[in-house]
């Protein structure tokens, strides 16, 4: 099936790739914004293979022209949902963006580590207890029945 | 009855003008909110009863289906919409002091879960999943502490990667078929049975877990839960996970109703209760004890959601209406209770009624007889028990293993509330809005409980309804009961 | 069984008992004598000693609770000594078999206990606790062997185990591996050395006996001459047959106690620890042994 | 590690997806509602651009709620990065000067500005003929202002106030369309008026005037978004 | 209205009074004469004990498909009477001083005697139950009333002891919940009597699985091994009464349950039939011989103990195995004497309950390093604590010796020689440690502090000798009860038991209780008479006036012997006292926090999306594991 080379068959591919791409991206990066862009990436690639969908073997635009002479168009409705889905996307953008904006500005930090450490800590200090994870060695040794 | 469409529509409206109307008059656009879903909660009750058992279908713009969106209105989904409204009449942000595009927000939130209750078009599931998603990244990351910035960021990542995964799901499943109803769908299951479609129904599910809480999915969740406002927290742990629960089950029940994937379900399920359990089991503090509680509850309706059938699906409605009680209740509760366990030594002197509810709430959790959480685990193992599957008998063990871990660290926590000195720290709340809600909760719990029978009854009377797709294909599609083309 | 007789065996039994453990205080003490080379004391001495000690003028009591101990000191051995069957006189025996007597047999070391305590005499405790340990650990074997006996008879009543042995052969011969653990049992039980810790406090001048003046000592020598006659016949009539007749009995009783008498001397004293370590190990063995054969 | 793993799971993720996407019917998909859509069309809306149809038309909800979430992300990021939002303040005066763009940009894209409006308008207008609409219209006017903001960093390129009533009147006018709809026909956003001419500019009756609000709510949206962010100077 | 509706009418009114009372004084008076109402009523409905009869309770629930009902055997009459009576003797006990002081040392008075009969509903509740899914409801009930009462004490040992406690009764409840479940899977229906069809459609692997999750359920509530660890502490601190009522009742209701269950409907015999190991090995003796450790391991536990309420709780988990291990021998006077001991259990126990509760109300004690010498200053005190131990130890004449004789003769009978050694072995332990604490709490030294000490009142002193009339009699007169227990036989399938007013009548030695009493007195009045009619007159002299070691001992230096009471013993077994079931309940626990600790970092992962790839490749591929073969 992927053997046999055609033209969806490479745009699937490529748009495979682009989505695959930017989820790649998106695991191995830790700047906050460097994994908004790859997110972007993969948002793409989804959005490319659902406007395939509708690629019809020599179709047209579907838009009844004035010279419309009865010929195959493509599926309108892809179209009309990845016009949707873009938006979306580029609402959740915008979001991430100015959340990007506000972390950066609070924890002087992009990268995903770091402010997820501090999350923590700040979310430990607020309920006041040690935050998880944390490598000290336990305070006190657990004695049997203690536990509850 | 077309009018129902208004659920979704006047919220909406609302929410655009909220900011508009403040600009000349704050007062008014805060009680807009407030009136529209007093004027939805009257919709639902007042149209209870003209929607028989068959259901009724709204076709949007006047279009056929599949061709058209259409809206599927049933018992079980003007119950959830009635929830919805009440819950967000609840943790309506009263008090505090709110910038009109907040609750511009929670009008849109509120839109949102209407539509994913209604709707029975696949994309249109998917706009309202995301306008749901933002709106509630909107309000996570609005809340005064700014670490809530960072847990809304991570969630955005998770959830974002799934709403696309969500999408790319109804990508194929559109190449696959050519359409998007879900009842013009059900009509032609065998095209969807194979390896895209079951494939492109994992990937539909995953996107919508995160939202439900699935294992795996919800790492977002502690973080979340434990740096916003507890009200907002009983909504979301209690109503948004529970819709995008809801949209997983209808794809489910209508198009991928096979034991393979009820056994994932299964499987999912039970590493949710195990792990949830678990970790909040080491939690020391009261948040993050409750949200990962929640999961482990989650996973529990995954679990009774797994079994085929009506009986399934009601005890896992049930739970769904138990655990938005207890869970909510407890959230709501926790705005007076919050901190480390510490620093709720000794509240039981502090405030009895508090302890006495939070005693409650835990016991029903726990399925302690005669509490309504006792008759629905029961059911649940019950049934678990009579699956001819070895797997469903396991999870029966995982199900009692994770109680026992919850009694232990609830009991821990109950403990600590009844401890002789009380601690240094320990914050005076005044009596505020939330707790009235908690103990109203704490009584609809106890009075549900003398009402057990008919609400069983009337739980199994939706979930047949719901469990058939004949009923559905039947309302939406006249026509086309058995396939083919519009 | 008529009002008289009974009443007859109730009466008579104790007064039986009584003579016959007088002579077997006596016989111990000549036994002992010989073995130290000693000529022993005379015919009389133990109802001298006792009607000495009754005759006291100094007596001296702690309480109600001292009082009381010593009575159930001798009360219990009295209780259990009806209850063993002997010639001519076993109508009240078959009330109760040889489990509720095993049970009779704990009650004197209770009461000597409450009464010791009572005392409020710190070595009294110590003797007591001493004692106490020491009865946990001859009742294992001992239990062990009634258990076994009782197994093999087929029967809990000791008239029953001796119709068993009169019939067919005698325990002792048919167990011998219990016996010999009863053997054991029974050394300790009477508190003979090597097992005879807990009247060491006694000999530091202190301890249990010290607090016991007068007829409260005279209580418990009477107790011992019950208790002698106890061991002797229910050990006889568990192993030995029992007897048809008085003369088939005394001497079988006088045997058994004797035995137990012989080996006391020769053996210096156990600490507690060692006490119930040899009676876990070797008598406990030996009869499990024993049961193995049998079951 | 990670970098392993995430490669080992994206080549896992990759081959599914390639043997699912191989399965789907490619180039020739049943088209179901596609095929409907595209035959009755004409008559039913009488929008030369199919596309339109649906988006106004058949799936006038999908098209509500995406304004809905453009809605939603512009309020969370107006709330998120209104100063009130901030602990401490961020401006600074002293760099009003250096961010200035300089004379050809500022004058260049103050010429091209009525131009890129009238293209926008033009985009908005004709999106039930040609390709096009409301929400590339829109982004076409939203350019337009965010330009004139890039330029001018500190100067006061729109009112957020008429953002804000533009944004919320748009809305309003599209719901308010599908509500009269709603009484008049009996379905929510059903096509009224008349279908008019097809092909021409005055055509399928409420679709241009729902393309209109979506344009302008579109254009709002962005122009806010575009605003909101570009107000704070946080380096990346 | 038949006998059982009225019964449980009054119940609940009784209820609601004392809670509506709960602040008022004369609440403890009227909550007593609830409870000899209640007492009454039981008499009314003796035919049910003596003739076998069943009454079923009109009042049933339909729920869910279930049928509920209640319904009132032999065997719950028996267990009910112990309960009623019990929590009579409790509540008359603190209806007076105690109930004073209790409020002055700022308890809630009102509370407890809430707690006490809420503990009382529960357990009859349960007693009553028809059907298992009634039984399971009143088992919560039961579980979660004693944790309120556990609750009640200030300390935070309690507390502590209180939420094991409640970790333990979930894990039996939900061991209890699947065992119900497997039963509904295989007929449909909790009755009673699918138990039976259900257990005999079974595989031989789910019959060991059923059966041990019953008798897990069961046994966590009734402290038998290894689940002993939390009963002591928790029932040993409870407000005093409240101590002496779980410490008779409360548990039994584990055996109750094992009766119903286990005994009645799925049968002794088809245990027998369950070969696990060898053929000596069957889930009949595995059961008789955790019942045999049961009495062995807690008894030298209780012997270790210094504080009077946790020794004598420490023998309430032991007394429990004799109970079971008579059952497990399957035969008449097994069975009997098992039963028999729940009786006897309650009643010496609750007697030696109340008198430790009595000396803390006059001491403020009940550390036995810390008291001694009472005797003098509480002799009746004294007197009830001495039949008690003569009861729990097992001497004749009291009851203790009966039940344990007959378990003992089933055990001979049944040539059981190990389990027998066991059982001697439990009671040898017993009499060693009941001496220890009635040496080192009333004989010994008086303290000084405690010179003052004066005998309880008489609303104390009224149950405890109540009590321990109760103790001698039924010891006395075994013929009283025996007919209850040949009901309760026949009721639940034993063999049943022939009896007379003394005793067993049994081929090849029987027990005549009424003439081994007389023996035994007749002894003690031979040795009486010996001892007060032949010598003088003894002479009463000081406590202090005695004579050790070469120094008198002074009123200034106590020289109480009282700590490490017998050192060599404990020299000898001490190394035995490993903390062996703590230190399982610690890895289990070890073990639990490792497998959280690893799902703990899940949910701390640095990159959640890594997770849901995860799952997306999961997923997929399981998919086309399925599929691959089948084409699309």
């Amino acid at each position: 099936m992927l053997i046999n080379i055609s033209i969806e068959g490479l745009l699937y591919f490529g748009a495979i790739s682009l989505s695959l791409i930017g989820l790649f991206g998106l695991l191995v990066s830790n700047n906050v914004f460097r994994m908004l862009l790859a997110l972007v990436m993969f948002e793409a690639g989804a959005n490319l293979i659902l406007v395939l969908s509708g690629f019809r073997e020599n179709g047209i635009a579907p838009i009844f022209l004035a010279d419309y002479s009865g010929a195959i168009m493509n599926d309108p409705v892809p179209q009309a949902l990845v016009l949707t889905a873009i938006v979306i996307g580029v609402g959740i953008q915008a979001l991430a963006l100015a959340l990007i904006l506000r972390v950066k500005k609070h924890y002087k930090s992009l990268d995903m580590r770091v402010i997820r450490s501090k999350l923590e800590h700040e979310i430990a200090t607020q309920a006041n207890v040690e935050p998880p994870g944390s490598h000290h060695a336990p305070k006190q040794i657990v004695r049997a029945g203690e536990h509850q | 009855m077309n009018h129902l469409i208004l659920l979704v529509v006047l919220p909406l409206l609302s929410a655009f003008i909220i900011p508009v109307v403040a600009k000349h008059s704050l007062t008014i656009s805060r009680l807009i909110g407030p009136v529209v879903l007093v004027f939805i909660l009257a919709l639902v009750v007042l149209s209870w009863n003209s929607v028989g058992s068959n259901g009724f279908a709204i076709f949007l713009g006047g279009f056929l289906p599949p061709v058209g969106i259409v809206f599927y209105i049933d018992h079980f989904s003007l119950m959830l919409s009635g929830l919805i409204a009440g819950m967000l009449l609840i943790v309506w942000p009263w008090n505090s002091y709110v910038a009109p595009r907040q609750y511009s927000l929670y009008m849109l939130l509120t839109a949102a879960s209407f539509g994913l209750v209604l709707s029975a078009d696949l994309f249109n599931l998917y706009v309202f999943y995301e306008l749901l998603a933002v709106a509630t990244y909107g309000l996570i990351a609005r809340q005064k502490n700014p670490a809530a910035a960072v847990a809304a960021l991570r969630y955005l990542f998770v959830s974002a990667t799934g709403s696309a995964m969500l999408l790319l799901g109804i990508a194929i499943i559109y190449t696959l078929t050519g359409t998007l109803n879900i009842a013009h769908l059900a009509t032609m299951t065998d095209q969807l049975h194979g390896l895209a479609g079951l494939s492109a129904f994992a990937l539909i599910v995953i996107g919508a877990g995160v939202k439900a809480e699935m294992f795996l999915l919800n790492t977002w969740v502690p973080e979340v839960y434990s740096t916003i406002e507890t009200p907002l927290a009983a909504l979301l742990a209690g109503l948004i996970s529970k819709l995008a629960t809801v949209l997983i089950i209808r794809v489910l029940l209508m198009l991928f109703q096979q034991s393979e994937v009820l056994q994932m379900l299964l499987v999912v399920g039970v590493f949710g209760v195990i792990s949830g359990e678990m970790v909040a089991w080491r939690a020391k503090d009261m948040l993050r004890m409750l949200s990962f509680s929640s999961i482990a509850q989650l996973g529990m309706i995954f679990i009774a959601f797994s079994i085929a059938g009506e009986v399934g699906l009601w005890i896992g409605l049930a739970m769904m209406l138990h655990h938005l009680l207890v869970k909510g209740g407890l959230f709501l509760l926790a705005d007076k209770m919050q901190g480390s366990f510490d620093n709720l030594r000794g509240y039981a002197k502090r405030s009895a009624m508090a302890v006495a509810i939070f005693i409650i709430f835990i016991l029903s959790l726990l399925g302690i007889p005669p509490f309504p959480g006792f008759w629905i685990k029961l059911m649940l193992i019950l049934n678990l028990a009579e699956q001819n599957n070895t797997l469903y008998h396991y999870a029966i063990g995982f199900i009692l293993l994770a109680t026992v871990i919850e009694a232990a660290y609830l009991f821990k926590l109950v403990r600590y509330l009844f401890q002789d000195e009380e601690a240094a720290t320990i914050v005076s709340t005044p009596k505020s809005l939330t707790f009235w809600y908690a103990q109203i909760f704490a009584l609809v719990l106890l009075v549900s409980l003398a009402f057990i029978s008919p609400i069983s009854n009337r739980l199994k009377d939706m979930a047949s309804q719901v469990a058939n797709p004949d009923i559905y294909i039947n309302t939406i599609l006249p026509s086309h009961l058995s396939g083919g083309n519009p | 069984m008529s009002f008289v007789e009974i009443i007859s065996e109730l009466v008579l039994m104790p007064l039986i008992a009584f003579v016959v453990g007088l002579m077997m205080v006596l016989m111990m003490r000549k036994i002992s004598a010989r073995l130290q080379r000693r000529i022993g004391p005379p015919f009389f001495q133990p109802i001298y000693d006792i009607v000495k000690l009754y005759g006291k003028d100094t007596q001296v009591s702690h309480g109600l609770i001292h009082d009381i101990g010593i009575v159930m000191a001798v009360g219990g051995y009295i209780g259990a000594e009806i209850l063993l069957p002997v010639p001519g006189m076993e109508g009240i025996a078959d009330k109760g078999g040889i489990i509720t007597l095993s049970y009779f047999l704990m009650i004197p070391s209770l009461g000597m206990a409450l009464g010791v305590g009572q005392c409020a005499n710190p070595n009294g405790s110590i003797g007591i606790s001493r004692a106490l340990t020491a009865m946990l650990a001859y009742d294992i074997p001992f239990i062990i062997v009634v258990f076994g006996a009782a197994w093999h008879y087929e029967s809990t009543s000791l008239i029953g185990m001796i119709e068993y042995q009169q019939a067919n052969a005698w325990g002792i011969i048919e167990m011998p591996f219990l016996a010999i653990a009863g053997l054991f049992a029974l050394q300790g039980m009477l508190g003979k050395q090597p097992f005879e810790i807990y009247i060491a406090p006694a000999e530091i001048a202190t301890g249990p006996m010290v607090e016991m003046s007068g007829k409260y000592m005279g209580g418990l020598f009477v107790m011992q001459t019950f208790q002698l006659y106890t061991a002797g016949v229910l050990y006889a009539s568990l192993f030995l047959g029992g007897g048809e007749s008085w003369l088939d009995l005394l001497p079988k009783a006088f045997l058994v106690v004797a035995i137990p008498m012989s080996i006391a001397f020769l053996f210096p004293r156990y600490k507690t620890e060692d006490l119930i370590r040899i009676l876990w190990k070797w008598p406990v063995m030996l009869a499990l042994i024993g049961l193995a054969f049998i079951l | 590690m990670t970098k392993f793993a995430s490669l080992l799971f994206i080549a896992g993720l990759a081959f599914f997806l390639m043997v699912v996407t191989g399965l789907l019917p490619l180039g020739n998909s049943p088209m179901l509602i596609g095929n409907a859509i595209l035959d009755s069309a004409k008559e039913q809306v009488g929008a030369a651009n199919v596309v339109t149809s649906v988006v106004l038309a058949y799936r006038g909800l999908d098209t509500l709620g995406e304004l809905s979430i453009l809605f939603a992300a512009a309020s969370a990021v107006g709330l998120l990065l209104t100063k009130s939002s901030f602990n401490k303040p961020s401006k600074n005066p002293t760099n009003t000067e250096e961010s200035d763009s300089g004379f050809v940009a500022i004058n260049g894209i103050d010429l091209i500005f009525p131009l890129l409006l009238v293209v926008g308008m033009y985009i908005i207008s004709h999106g039930h003929l040609t390709p096009g609409g409301g929400f590339q219209g829109g982004v076409v006017l939203a350019i337009a202002f965010a330009m004139r903001s890039i330029v001018r960093p500190r100067g006061k390129s729109i009112d957020h106030g008429v953002v804000t009533f533009i944004e919320a009147f748009a809305g309003l006018s599209f719901i308010v369309i599908g509500l009269v709809a709603l009484y008049t026909q009996g379905h929510f956003l059903q096509p009224m008026l008349d279908q008019g001419h097809f092909g021409s500019l005055w055509s399928a009756g409420t679709i241009p005037l729902l393309y209109l609000a979506v344009g302008l709510k579109v254009g709002a949206e962005l122009a806010g978004l575009i605003l909101a962010l570009n107000t704070d100077e946080v380096n990346i | 209205m038949n006998l059982l509706d009225q019964f449980f009418v009054i119940v609940a009114v009784a209820l609601i009074s004392i809670a509506m009372l709960r602040n008022i004084k004369v609440n403890s008076i009227v909550s007593t004469l609830w409870y000899v109402l209640m007492v009454v009523m039981l008499a009314r409905m003796s035919s049910v004990a003596y003739n076998a009869d069943t009454i079923t309770s009109a009042f049933s629930i339909e729920l869910l498909g279930f049928r509920m009902y209640w319904k009132f055997t032999a065997l719950s009459w028996f267990f009910s009477i112990i309960t009623v009576v019990s929590a009579l003797a409790s509540s008359l006990f603190m209806s007076g001083d105690w109930g004073k002081q209790y409020r002055q040392q700022g308890g809630n008075y009102g509370l407890l005697q809430l707690a006490l009969i809420l503990n009382v509903v529960s357990m009859l509740i349960l007693l009553a139950s028809g059907d298992l899914l009634s039984l399971f409801i009143g088992w919560e009930f039961v579980s979660w009333a004693s944790f309120l009462m556990m609750v009640l004490m200030p300390s935070k040992t309690a507390k502590k002891a209180a939420v094991k406690y409640v970790i333990y009764a979930i894990v039996g409840a939900m061991a209890l919940l699947a065992a119900l479940a497997m039963v509904y899977a295989s007929s449909g229906s909790l009755d009673f009597t699918q138990i039976t069809d259900a257990f005999i459609q079974m595989t031989d692997n789910m019959k060991f699985g059923f059966v041990l999750l019953f008798f897990i359920g069961f046994a966590i509530k009734m402290g038998l091994l290894p689940f002993h660890l939390w009963q002591a502490v928790a029932y040993a601190e409870t407000p005093g009464p409240g101590a002496a009522f779980l410490g008779a009742i409360s548990s039994r209701m584990g055996l109750f349950t094992i009766l119903v269950v286990i005994v009645q409907f799925i049968g002794l015999g088809n245990l027998e039939e369950m070969n696990i190991a060898l053929p000596y090995l069957n889930m009949k003796s595995l059961l008789a011989w955790i019942a045999a450790l049961t009495t062995i391991i807690p008894t030298y536990i209780a012997l270790q103990q210094h504080d009077a309420k946790r020794l004598l709780a420490w023998h309430g988990v032991g007394q429990g195995g004799y109970m079971l291990l008579g059952i497990m021998m399957y035969d008449s006077i097994g069975s009997a004497g098992g039963l028999m001991h729940v009786l006897n259990h309650a009643s010496y126990q609750a007697a030696l309950f109340l008198t430790v509760v009595a000396v803390v109300y006059r001491t403020g004690t009940s550390d036995l390093n810390k008291l001694g010498g009472l005797v003098t200053q509480m002799p009746l005190t004294f007197l009830v604590m001495l039949i008690g131990i003569i009861g729990l130890a097992g001497l004749p004449p009291m009851n203790g010796f009966v039940s344990k004789w007959m378990v003992y003769r089933s055990l001979l009978v049944n040539g059981e020689p190990l389990l027998f050694v066991a059982a001697v072995l439990g009671t040898l332990g017993t009499i060693l440690s009941v001496y220890k604490l009635i040496h080192n709490t009333f004989l010994g030294q008086l303290r000084v502090e405690h010179q003052q000490v004066r005998e309880v009142p008489w609303s104390m002193m009224v149950p405890m000798l109540g009590l321990s009339v109760i103790v001698f009699i039924t010891g006395f007169m075994p013929g009283l009860i025996l007919p209850w227990i040949a009901s309760i036989q026949e009721t639940i399938g034993l063999p049943v038991v022939t009896y007379h007013l003394g005793g067993i009548e049994y081929a090849k030695g029987g027990l005549d209780m009424i003439w081994v009493s007389g023996i035994l007195f007749y002894g003690f009045g031979v040795g009486a008479l010996i001892f007060y009619f032949l010598g003088g007159k003894a002479k009463r002299i000081h406590q202090y006036d005695n004579y050790a070691g070469g120094h008198f001992l002074s009123s200034e230096v106590k020289y109480h012997y009282s700590n490490n009471f017998y050192p060599g013993l404990m020299h000898l077994i001490g190394n035995w006292y490993r903390g062996s079931f703590k230190w399982m309940e610690n890895v289990i626990v070890s073990a639990l926090s490792f497998v959280s600790k690893l799902f703990e970092n899940m949910y701390r992962s640095r990159q959640p999306v890594m997770l849901l790839v995860l799952v997306a490749v999961v997923a997929l591929f399981s998919i086309y594991k399925n599929y691959s073969g089948a084409g699309s």
